[in-house]
């Protein structure tokens, strides 16, 4: 066993280890804890586990549209939202004019995908905290999303559905029947969640106060998306820098209020992707009325992808945050370099900060709040 | 003290009401398909297996160099002049023979870009995902219709014409060669008579 | 049957009562394991264990203790071996040893001695001590973690369950389960209701609910099961045990479960009393209704299970200390009162 | 709200012409080329200034430039409270990347300076924890250069499938 004497208290410290292999670090990452009985005295985050080479690998594309089902592979949770941010940033590039049924159907999906992301999310938020049937009810709710996302796209994780200016394919003719219908079942699982889930004392006991993240910190970190909002700012791309065709939609930005106990705690930052999945509806909801009917979602697609020389740094509101590709084009038919900055990567930088003080247990809940992928951190 | 009791109530409050959604849930339908004997119908195009229609497959080369991954194999060999390989049901004419179109299956990642380059619509995704293998390598499928000895014939009859080709071609390239060289002799001998005259010309001056 | 078999041989009538917990122990821990696998499914809007035996599954348990039994003993390298070995055994057998003073009807209790419930608390503790060795023998920071936030866990809340047996001893002036269990006889409770303990005494029922949450505690189950929390600890004391070992673990905790719920019939339903006065009584009847009302317990406490996430281990600390401690001793108090005043 | 013009005009006044160049490609955003010993001072200047307030560091990445044998930084600069956004970029010779650490400034870098690093090899002069963050300490050579080689063997494992 691993002793160190501390410093600053001299009482004899333990140095865990929690991970690569451990039921609720949501994948392949290791926290090194240093404890003083059971309070964490440090965290020290270990990654690169799940490492893939994305950026490796877009290098060695001899296509810029090669890229997009590699993309799919960061956040596995959200495929779609990781496509989104891609395709905008090549369509940037290339200039080119997306055509209105493909830029609905687009945002269509990437809510979706936002509540399927968020279900998962608070789901194996839940389990962490040792609520079980949460995490399945959510499920049974994302399987329906999924459902709709496989008779669309023919995957039902990872897509590779959006192309550049276009889509790989036309929706199928009940597309529209099947999410309202979705839309209308959904509604009522979300009040059913916050009886079972989110206002449960226990529940809120497990959370509220842990691992306070102050706005200043947040920004300090470059926080964003739910974690930044669950801090009290209303910061959403979605609104603030609108890509796509989201400066249409009518929809708020719900933010952590401190509600039941202090601003930017683990609670905070759960509500908020509760409340988001509402708005994420409303906007499916104005997506669906407004919905051209008719138009080729293929036609807009260049045959071959030439940016000239330059370089772009795109943004897009995915569910765990901000999610930017920086692109460098030279000219030729393969990027020379691609960079994901990828949420959950600056998100797992934040933890050691806010985990400070904190019991194994709170640690627990702090990594499931800022619901990170693995995948993503790793790329 | 009342606000213990009050937080106390409330604790229990918000366990039965949960409790209570459990309970719904335990006496509501459940939402499991018992897989081997239930099955999800699989939506039309949903990808699952690549295909190949090979029988309207032109060589052409266009899935494999649209595949991230390298998993498309193909090899063909120019079918010679005397054979005809027919139109595909597309219309479009063959002249390769393809005797490797192999799959790894193990490989591919299922992003369906291979399928719209085909210019003949003849590799797609079948819903189709049953294949689990013990051993790796019967995950690569093999496509190509064309039996060891046919490869082999088609492999030495392509070489063969591709050596008289190649021969006619340099025979050509003799004559060729010859005539210019012939040619540039005579312009050479034409200049060579002229030139005297010319100099006597100019010496007569 | 027991005086029958005391003639043959002495031996014989201790083997009897040695054979019929565990008998009933052992089947009880089969039909508990895939029950509470149904249960879990049917609150998940899942089916379960389905393919094992036919109907749903129900031979599922027997599936998996067979695998069990063939399944490698893996014992850490760096193990204590003997304490390792040792715990899962002495877990099981302080479970099983407290059933001794249960009566399962009226024609039936393992021992009919004069201090029963002190026996039943006195021998539970061991399993305290079970859980710590285990932890620590196992040497593994999460065992160990696990071990020590059990023996905590388990310490403090043997006060709250001591102090509402006491409750109920003072209402019903023994230590002797059967005659707690022959005194709620009856149904003339303000003219209906059986005679059970928590219909007698309005303080009782408080007794009631601190004893449910200090058993539900006592037996590791959610929202108090920290010691085995697998999301923190991965699996708490039970981390590095395996195969039949793990097993008896499992068992114990099983009984443990029942054995709590059991004392919880007896001392606030009315035992092996049918609900319904002399109708549906007599000795199997009895057992029936003493399984039943066992049971219905167990079930709550697998449907709290599902519904709830767990406390903290300093919170469930503040539970039992500020909070069910000095509760539970005005509650022994007020229930005092109302018995002298009454 | 300023343009990266503007921004331009802005920090020349502060730091000189010497320090800073403005660049742009065919397309895509612009960028200020930072001499590298003044990216410090000039992020400082950028975080804190009132006119320029850019508290948050979007992202940071390292590139290689075989060609003319450099390696860049490149910081994505926003700022929340004046919407407005600039990259910056630095450039060190291949042989000595030493670029002074930004992690101090806004605290996210710490992370991104080190994959930059482990990827690119880039050296962050100031850094707290200068070690790789994704591969394993004991890798040799940095990915994301254009003429890196896979090592054949890592602790005597094929790297290699």
């Amino acid at each position: 066993m691993i002793e160190v004497i501390s410093k600053e208290t001299g009482n004899k410290e333990m140095v865990i280890n929690m991970g690569p292999q451990h039921p609720s670090t949501h994948g392949v990452l290791r926290l090194e804890l240093v404890l003083d009985g059971e309070i964490i005295t440090k965290v020290r985050p270990n990654i690169g586990y799940l490492h893939r080479c994305f950026e490796k690998y877009a290098e060695q594309m001899d296509d810029y549209a090669k890229v997009i089902p590699y993309t799919d592979r960061m956040d596995y949770v959200s495929a779609i939202n990781q496509e989104h941010g891609y395709v905008i940033a090549l369509e940037r590039m290339l200039e080119l004019e997306v055509p209105e049924r493909v830029e609905y159907i687009r945002v269509i999906m990437a809510e979706l995908q936002r509540i399927a992301s968020h279900l998962l999310g608070i789901g194996a938020f839940g389990l962490d905290l040792g609520a079980f049937s949460p995490f399945l009810y959510l499920f049974t709710e994302r399987e329906k999303i999924l459902d709709i996302f496989e008779r669309v796209t023919g995957a039902r994780l990872l897509y590779n559905y959006f192309a550049v200016a276009g889509l790989m394919r036309d929706v199928h003719p009940k597309f529209k029947a099947d999410t309202a219908e979705f839309v209308r079942t959904f509604r009522p699982k979300i009040k059913e969640l916050n009886d079972l889930l989110s206002y449960n004392k226990i529940f809120i006991q497990r959370t509220a106060n842990i691992g306070v993240l102050p706005e200043k910190v947040a920004f300090n970190y470059a926080a964003s998306g739910p974690v930044l909002r669950g801090s009290g700012v209303k910061w959403d791309l979605r609104k603030n820098d609108p890509y796509s065709i989201y400066d249409r939609f009518e929809f708020d930005i719900p933010v952590g209020t401190g509600e039941v106990g202090t601003l930017g705690d683990c609670w905070d930052r759960y509500i908020v992707r509760v409340k988001e999945m509402e708005q994420s509806l409303r906007i499916i909801e104005q997506a669906l009325d407004g919905m051209p009917d008719e138009g080729d979602v293929m036609e807009a697609i260049p045959k071959r992808i030439r940016p000239k020389e330059g370089e772009i740094y795109v943004r897009t509101e995915t569910p765990r945050g901000e999610l930017g590709y920086y692109i460098v084009s030279d000219k030729s038919a393969s990027p020379f370099r691609v960079k994901a900055r990828a949420p959950s990567f600056v998100h797992l930088s934040v933890l050691p900060a806010i985990s400070k003080g904190s019991l194994i247990a709170d640690m627990v809940a702090i990594v499931g709040s800022i619901d990170i992928v693995l995948g993503e951190v790793d790329r | 003290m009342l606000n213990a009791v009050k937080q106390s109530w409330l604790t229990f409050r918000s366990i039965f009401t949960g409790m209570g959604v459990t309970i719904r849930h335990f006496f509501g339908p459940s939402v499991t398909l018992q897989y081997p004997e239930e099955k999800m119908e699989l939506p039309a195009g949903a990808r699952a297996r690549l295909y190949v229609n090979i029988d309207d497959c032109i060589g052409c080369n266009l899935c494999a160099r649209a595949c991230p991954v390298n998993c498309i194999d193909i090899e063909t060999v120019l079918a010679t002049q005397d054979v005809d390989l027919g139109k595909t049901s597309t219309g479009n004419p063959k002249r390769f023979w393809l005797t490797r179109f192999d799959i790894d299956m193990a490989k591919c990642m299922y992003c369906d870009l291979c399928v719209y380059p085909c210019p003949t619509n003849c590799i797609y995704m079948v819903p189709e995902y049953e294949y689990s293998e013990f051993d790796r390598s019967n995950l690569v499928y093999h496509f190509s219709n064309l039996e060891p000895e046919m490869v082999a014939e088609v492999k030495e009859k392509a070489e063969q014409e591709a050596e008289q080709k190649k021969r006619e071609r340099e025979e050509m390239m003799r004559k060729k060669a010859e005539e210019k060289a012939k040619k540039e002799l005579e312009e050479k001998k034409k200049a060579d008579e002229e030139t005297p005259k010319n100099e006597k010309e100019n010496r007569g001056e | 049957m027991t005086e029958y078999a005391s003639n043959i041989h002495p031996m014989a009538a201790i083997l009897i009562h040695a054979a019929i917990p565990l008998t009933i122990i052992l089947v009880y821990a089969l039909v508990a394991i895939w029950g509470e696998r149904k249960i879990a499914g049917f609150i998940q809007d899942r089916l379960g264990p389905m393919r094992v035996g036919g109907w749903h599954g129900w031979a599922q348990s027997i599936a998996d203790l067979l695998k069990l039994i063939q399944k490698e003993d893996i014992i850490p390298t760096n193990a204590s071996r003997f304490l390792f070995k040792f715990a899962p055994f002495m877990m099981f057998a302080a479970s099983y040893a407290a059933f001794a003073v249960i009566p399962f009807s009226s024609a039936y209790i393992g021992s009919m001695i004069n201090i029963g419930v002190f026996y039943l608390l006195a021998i539970t503790s061991i399993l305290t001590l079970s859980v710590i060795m285990a932890g620590w023998a196992s040497n593994n920071k999460w065992s160990l973690l696990g071990g020590m936030r059990s023996a905590a866990q388990m310490v403090s809340y043997e006060v709250p369950t001591i102090a509402t047996v006491l409750t109920v001893v003072l209402v019903a002036g023994s230590l002797n389960l059967m005659t707690v269990t022959e005194m709620q006889a009856g149904n003339d409770t303000l003219g209906f209701l059986p005679n059970w303990l928590i219909f007698q005494n309005p303080f009782l029922i408080v007794a009631f609910i601190i004893f449910f949450i200090s058993i539900l505690a006592e037996s590791h189950r959610v929202p108090f099961d920290l010691p085995e929390s697998e999301s923190e600890l991965v699996g708490g004391y039970q981390t590095e045990y395996s195969g039949m070992r793990w097993a008896m673990f499992m068992l114990a905790e099983y009984a443990d479960m029942l054995l709590l719920s059991l004392l919880g019939a007896t001392l606030f339903f009315g035992g092996w009393n049918s609900p319904f006065g002399d109708f549906m009584s007599g000795p199997v009847w009895g057992f029936f209704w003493f399984m039943l009302k066992g049971l219905l317990l167990v079930f709550v406490m697998m449907w709290i299970r599902w519904t709830l996430p767990r406390y903290r281990v300093d919170q469930l600390m503040h539970i039992c200390w500020n909070i069910l401690i000095p509760l539970s001793f005005i509650n022994l108090v007020l229930t005092a009162l109302w018995e002298v005043i009454f | 709200m300023k343009t990266p013009e503007e921004i331009f005009e802005y920090l020349k006044n502060e730091f000189g012409e010497d320090a800073l160049t403005f660049e742009k490609g065919d397309i895509g955003d612009p960028w200020i080329l930072v001499k590298a010993a003044t990216i410090k001072n000039v992020s400082k200047f950028l975080r804190d200034d009132p006119g320029m307030r850019f508290n948050m560091l979007m992202c940071l990445s390292g590139l290689h430039y075989p060609k003319e044998e450099e390696v860049g930084v490149v910081y994505n600069l926003h700022s929340t409270e004046l919407h407005q956004t600039i990259n910056l970029k630095v450039r060190v010779p291949v042989d000595g990347p030493a670029v002074p650490s930004v992690e101090a400034i806004w605290k996210t870098a710490d992370w991104h300076e080190r994959e930059a690093y482990d990827m690119v090899g880039v050296i962050f002069d100031g850094h707290p924890n200068h070690k790789r963050i994704l591969l394993p300490d004991d890798w040799e050579g940095h990915p994301l250069r254009k003429d890196y080689v896979q090592q054949e063997f890592y602790r005597g494992v094929t790297t290699r499938s």
